[in-house]
């Protein structure tokens, strides 16, 4: 397959820039109570750092940062937070997905419980979403031969 | 005059669409048709932002963060906040029904080595 | 408002677990197997508490995050959700269990994903059948048809491309359904079943109304392959894999027919449906010709499931008839049909898995030797068989005999004609395949009943239990199918019919 | 077949632009849509959810369910992907 | 008329098939066990039945609700004169059929006997039900268990022509079902009730342009099975299937359960008064008449021994068919008494045939030479056969057409009386020339003449059935109060005392 191309601009901007994106992925994640933003933009973002890292380095680069195995377990993860959090309300006596009743578990009152709820569940699908971003990511862009690396 | 200046926008949305929607069936190439998918469903997603829409009103955040609760709100200063949100999840749907229908493409093509709707029908021959 | 946790567990249950799958797959894959039959066994438990709720204290009304509707999403189960919720735990079960082997022999190394896709689209449907807010609906409706999609696409030779043409066509479906939501949401801005039916009938005499549900019907249709809407639907399902289309085609078609029906009689009242437009006369004519087509297409094909597939197709019409034909008897026979034919599908289809699974040939000359080879499977089959012809006592039967009075009570003889011709042609269509099936060419006869040409080779236990579990439930359920009317579907039907 | 789709497609559009007719105006503030449900919205979110943002507010809170619908549809494309074209690592 | 709730009907119908499972599972390993349970089914049935009788002829009816199978309509078993009257025939004929059979199969080595025993116990099942049935869904259903179960002994032999025989049989008798369905939703949407009544319970509901209607797919759909003159084609057709079959089809289950299902719609559903109103008597009883007449022509024709058996089938059950539609007491008497002697002496003379073709390999009437000598017995009870269909005293046949021929007198339509005895002479014509080549003709090639019969087990049957038909000549009360039960069922339906 082609080989990747050994690009030193690419690979220090690249370097250089990851970082930043994904501390911004994560303030947009934590940010959307009061800004446009939440878990899908902030885990795009995320994802797409990776993805820069697998077009500047390849794609072997990106998957010892971060193997299928990983990535699969964080596409789960997120989910199980979210809808963990939804059975939490539920053993707490609460319908599916109230947070206000998480005030019991938090020292919080119930209306702030809520926006604690929101921002958990925000966590959860960021993490689905940027696992999955990398995921098709890898899938589609390498046809699924992942040892092959890119096109 | 007046009945075309207030619905114009619709049908802006409904001709995008309807090109959408040619592509997905009169188009031959598989990758056209997928196009087309997106632009239909794009389509809708512009239509259903446009209902959210009001005239002289802003984004729907609060100003001023938590103070936000000290003065009293008016429906009319803030824009339809329902129709983003139901859109941010037809975003969603749509980029995960494109990437499921990139992965059928890539298995077309690995099996028949082209895209063209003809030729894959020659080869099942 | 309920607070029992049942209604959402039912959801809930087989959604979590399909998260885990891959977690644990990557861990024992021998592991994942057992936890979807204990998921959907747990959801077929709190399927059938909630149905004996309902029928013990009415429609029940659940309020998700605790905001009551229209701000919030709710479910709300009255006797037709029970019944088809049900119906949908249950087959999908029966079909997990049923197809083990056929997983384990045509897809070996993808099990775990396939098991979380099959676990996805059982949820996307029940999400679809116990919801009563239009906008979940559509989002649970893309969970299903994306893991159908995936599902269906894996198959053999050709499932690939019958598999793009069914998403090209389904998405379509979901963006008309979508499209038809954004009208209602404009004219009413609300987007809760319970609340539109309150909002719409001061509209009903706005375009914007109309248009919406016509694009209703068309996008419904599409998903529940009405007859001129069916193309994607026959590759589709002779592609796939005998695991998925057993999954598949009994409970896909069947989800959009309730779909149908909640829309038809639900958010929209019928006083719309029947009077205003002439929609419930144009479905019912849409309705005979599907029948006609599905059977006459049927009699052409030699492969079996392909054949299935259009005879699916006339079993879809028959249900619309009965929503068509908008009388009690009429509905009655509709709803139970939904009942019927997704048994009748998923016996016929487990079979076809075992034929497959036995390596025997799909082509329906070739059937020949099968009796001795697997009887007891075959004797399923028959059974099967005679219930889609509609042989008393099986529950076939009982349905066409609703719909029959249904044509007869609306003064639409024809129809009832046309009904009966149908079932005339699935005798053809079956008994086609039974002498295939059952008599030896006549070389063979009277040398004493002894063959040594096929030894006996029947099914795993694995599979031979949910066939002859459906084929009981076929026979059983015709003479329960009074009992069923008369508790459950009697108040499913609307009231002011 | 090009020409029965253009039909088809025209025929849909103009039933889409009949249908438009009876709709609100642009930007109109007393649009059903502005004044059934959504008020709500706006004017409780912050006391109700304390959250300024009322599209998060009502993404994550008063629809949340929706939200975790689409959640899993993303999942069930991941999952589409990898059922479809990852290969085995030989 | 008082009713008395009993579980016995439903044990008569149960045994023969609990009987046909433990023949499957017994099957051709251990073919005297197997064998055992048939002859000990017929046996317990017909006990079960005639323990009946007593209750009967108290002039009480014996009543068995099962469960509801629509609203309305109930799974119930009602056991009247008429009904027991059929059903004693059916079992008593069972028992000779089935030592009979079993000398015949084993006599033959045919293939797949334990098919053939399950279906045959299968189909006694349906033909109690048929007699048994309550209302017309109940009786539908047994009506096609019976049709259903008739096919593969139809198609046994599984050589091509019988394959087609099957199919034909199948084509007629699921048309026929399908209009019976018709009607019967039709009844149901007039009247709300299917549950007969002695005299029927139609009157008063629908306009008379729907009455007839009604009246013509009825008796088009019964005719089908009970061989009507138009179709009656089937019939001949099936002659391929084996000897005992075709007795049971002809004398027993199949075509007598047509004829007993028009009289239950003639007398039962519509009644005599109806019928008078509307006139349709008249037309049912010319078109009746002209059955008798053509095939007893037709039988002449026939060279092949069992085709002109069963053209003279055709003949009796339409002299049957006329005789109910006559609506006059000895008429209807006459009628049903002739159901009981026609089938003893019709499945006598099947026994024969079928005891020739075991021995000889004959199968038509010209190779019959010399035959009477080679096995006296047999010929001899043929002779008795014959003579009896041709209503000579003292013979059972003798009773039935003079009670016919008073019941035309006594509705005044002398016509009739000239058919009756028109239709003796036919009688006599196509059977004479039998009996004659079978005695008095020299065998063409010498050798086998001398005493050479047949084997016990088919030899017995036959010879007893003749005698029976002597008996039954002279005192026609002896063992079963054939015609005491007759005679009730005619006044029960006339309203008579």
């Amino acid at each position: 397959m082609i080989s990747h191309l050994e690009d030193v601009i690419v690979q220090t901007v690249g370097r250089i820039l990851i970082p930043f994106i994904q501390v911004y992925g994560l303030y947009v994640i934590t940010h959307g109570h009061h800004s446009p933003g939440g878990g899908f933009q902030g885990g795009v973002i995320l994802g797409a750092s990776f993805i820069l890292l697998c077009v500047a380095y390849d794609i072997n680069e990106a998957k010892r940062r971060m193997t299928e195995k990983v990535d699969t377990v964080f596409c789960s993860l997120g989910l199980i937070i979210y809808s963990g959090i939804g059975v939490i309300c539920l053993v707490l006596g609460g319908s599916y997905l109230n947070y206000s009743k998480l005030y019991r578990i938090l020292p919080v009152n119930p209306i702030d419980a809520r926006s604690m709820g929101i921002l958990g569940i925000e966590i959860g699908v960021g993490i689905t979403v940027m696992a999955v971003m990398i995921s098709i990511f890898l899938d589609l862009a390498s046809r699924g031969e992942h040892e092959e690396g890119l096109e | 005059m007046e009945f075309i200046l207030t619905k114009y926008h619709y049908w802006i949305y409904i001709v995008l669409m309807m090109i959408g929607f040619y592509a997905m069936i009169g188009k031959r190439n598989l990758v056209k048709k997928i196009v087309g998918m997106n632009i239909f469903q794009t389509a809708i997603i512009l239509y259903f932002i446009s209902t959210g829409a009001k005239r002289g009103a802003t984004i729907p955040i609060v100003e001023h963060g938590q103070g936000g609760a000290m003065h009293a709100i008016h429906a009319v200063h803030y824009v339809n906040p329902l129709p983003h949100v139901l859109m941010l999840t037809a975003i969603v749907v749509m980029v995960s029904t494109f990437g499921v229908a990139l992965a059928l493409i890539i298995m077309l093509y690995r099996r028949y080595k082209t895209l063209e709707e003809d030729e894959i029908l020659e080869l099942r021959k | 408002m309920t607070t029992s946790p049942f209604p959402i567990l039912i959801i809930v249950v087989p959604l979590i677990s399909a998260f885990l799958v891959p977690v644990i797959g990557w861990w024992r894959k021998g592991l994942c197997y057992p936890l979807v039959i204990g998921a959907l066994s747990l959801s077929v438990f709190s399927s059938i508490f909630i149905l004996r709720m309902v029928m013990g204290q009415g429609t029940i009304h659940y309020y998700l995050g605790n905001w009551a509707p229209p701000w919030g999403i709710e479910y709300v189960i009255d006797h037709l959700n029970a019944f088809v919720a049900i119906i949908v735990s249950v087959i999908s079960l029966i079909i997990a269990i049923g197809s083990k082997r056929n997983v384990e022999q045509e897809l070996p190394e993808k099990i775990v994903y396939f098991y979380c896709l099959f676990l996805l689209h059982v949820t996307g449907l029940l999400g679809i059948v116990v919801t009563g807010d239009m906008f979940n609906l559509y989002v649970f409706l893309e969970i299903a048809s994306l893991a159908g999609y995936a599902l269906i696409a894996i198959g053999e030779d050709g499932a690939p491309f019958a598999s793009f043409n069914y998403m090209i066509y389904g998405t379509i479906g979901a963006c008309f359904y979508l499209l038809s939501v954004g009208y209602l949401y404009v004219v009413t801005g609300s987007l809760n079943m319970g609340d539109l039916s309150q909002i719409l009938p001061d509209l009903y005499h706005s375009k914007v109304v109309l248009m919406a549900f016509a694009f209703f019907i068309v996008g419904v249709g599409l998903k529940m392959a009405l007859f001129p809407l069916h193309v994607w639907l026959p590759d589709a399902y002779t592609y796939a894999p005998s695991a998925v289309t057993a999954l598949v085609a009994p409970l896909m078609t069947k989800v959009g027919a309730y779909v149908m029906i909640r829309i038809v009689f639900t958010v929209f009242k019928p006083y719309f449906s029947l009077e205003l437009i002439p929609a419930t006369a144009i479905l019912s004519w849409v309705a005979i010709v599907a029948i006609l087509f599905g059977c006459i297409l049927a009699l052409g094909q030699t492969d079996l499931k392909r054949m299935l597939a259009y005879v699916l197709i006339a079993e879809v019409g028959y249900i619309t008839l009965g929503v068509g034909l908008a009388n009690r008897a009429g509905l009655t026979g509709a709803i139970l049909h939904i009942l019927n034919d997704a048994l009748m599908m998923a016996g016929l289809f487990l079979v076809v898995g075992a034929i497959v699974y036995k390596g025997g040939l799909r082509n329906i000359h070739q059937l020949r030797w099968l009796h001795r080879k697997m009887p007891i499977t075959m004797a399923a089959f028959t059974v099967t068989a005679l219930s889609v012809i509609g042989i008393p006592p099986t529950c076939g039967f009982f349905s066409k005999w609703y719909l029959v009075l249904g044509a007869i009570n609306a003064n639409r003889w024809l129809f009832a004609a046309i009904l009966l011709i149908s079932s005339l042609l699935n005798a053809i269509l079956f008994f086609r395949v039974i002498e295939n099936v059952y008599f030896e060419p006549a070389r063979y006869a009277h040398n004493g009943g002894i063959h040594e040409e096929t030894s006996r080779d029947e099914a795993p236990l694995s599979m031979l239990i949910p066939i002859l579990v459906v084929a009981a439930g076929i026979l059983s359920l015709g003479i329960l199918s009074g009992e069923i009317v008369s508790n459950i579907i009697r108040f499913a039907v609307p009231g002011d019919l | 077949m090009k020409l029965l789709a253009l039909l088809a497609v025209c025929a849909t559009g103009v039933l889409l632009i009949y249908g438009t007719v009876d709709m609100p105006d642009w930007g109109d503030p007393h649009a059903p849509a502005s004044i059934h449900v959504s008020p709500r919205y706006i004017e409780k979110a912050m006391e109700e959810t304390a959250v300024p943002n009322m599209v998060t507010s009502v993404l994550a809170d008063y629809r949340g369910y929706d939200t975790l619908g689409e959640t899993a549809v993303i999942f069930t494309a991941a999952m589409a992907c990898i059922l479809l074209i990852r290969r085995r690592r030989k | 008329m008082e009713v008395v709730p009993s579980i016995r009907p439903l044990l008569a119908i149960a045994v023969s098939a609990l009987a046909a499972f433990l023949i499957l599972l017994t099957g051709e390993r251990r073919r005297n066990m197997r064998e055992l349970w048939t002859i000990l089914a017929s046996l317990t049935k017909f006990s079960i039945v005639a323990s009946m009788i007593p209750t009967l002829l108290a002039g009480k009816v014996i009543e068995c609700t099962i469960i509801s199978l629509s609203p309305g309509i109930a799974l119930q078993f009602r056991v009247d004169a008429f009904g027991i009257f059929f059903a004693t025939l059916a079992s008593v004929l069972w028992i000779a059929t089935s030592i009979y059979s079993i000398g015949y199969m084993r006599g033959l080595k045919a293939h797949a006997q334990t098919r053939y025993f399950f279906c045959f116990a299968f189909a006694l099942n349906g033909a109690l039900g048929v007699a048994f049935a309550g209302n017309l869904l109940t009786l539908f259903i047994f009506y096609e268990i019976l049709t259903i179960a008739t096919f593969p002994l139809v198609a046994h032999k599984e050589t091509p022509e019988a394959i087609r025989g099957g199919r034909k049989y199948l084509a007629y008798l699921l048309t026929g079902a399908a209009l019976v369905f018709f009607s019967m939703g039709l009844t149901y949407h007039l009247t709300g009730t299917l549950d007969f009544v002695g005299g029927g319970f139609l009157r008063g509901h629908g306009s008379n342009s729907i009455l007839r209607l009604l009246f013509a797919t009825f008796i088009l759909g019964f005719g089908t099975k009970a061989a009507l003159m138009p179709i009656h084609e089937w019939l001949p057709t099936a002659m391929v299937a084996p000897t005992p079959v075709s007795a049971l089809l002809h004398a027993v289950a199949v075509v007598k359960a047509g004829v007993f299902c028009v009289l239950r719609v003639v007398l039962y559903v519509f009644g005599p008064q109806l019928l008078s109103d509307l006139n349709l008597w008249l037309i049912l009883a010319y078109f009746a008449a002209f059955t008798v007449i053509v095939s007893g022509m037709l039988a002449l024709a026939q060279d092949n021994l069992k085709r002109r058996l069963a053209f003279s089938t055709i003949n009796n059950l339409a002299i049957i068919i006329m005789g109910a539609a006559l609506l006059s007491p000895s008429a209807i008497t006459g009628g049903i008494f002739h159901i009981a002697g026609h089938g003893f002496m019709k499945i006598t003379l099947f026994f024969v045939a079928g005891a020739i073709s075991v021995k000889t390999h004959k199968e038509n009437v010209s190779e019959l030479d010399g035959i009477g000598r080679m096995m006296p017995l047999t010929m001899g009870s043929f002779a008795i056969g014959a003579m009896g269909i041709a209503g000579t005293p003292p013979l059972v046949g003798f009773i039935s057409k003079w009670y016919l021929c008073l019941g035309s007198l006594e509705a005044k339509e002398i016509v009739f009386l000239f058919v009756l005895l028109t239709s003796a002479l036919l009688d006599i014509a196509y059977f004479f020339p039998i009996i004659y080549r079978s005695f008095f003709n020299r065998p063409k090639e010498q050798g086998n003449s001398g005493f050479n019969e047949a084997s016990m087990l088919m030899v017995i049957p036959l010879t007893v059935c003749a005698i029976i038909s002597i008996i039954l000549g002279i005192a026609p009360d002896a063992f079963f109060h054939f015609f005491q039960v007759a005679t009730l069922a005619a006044k029960s339906i006339l309203g008579i005392g």
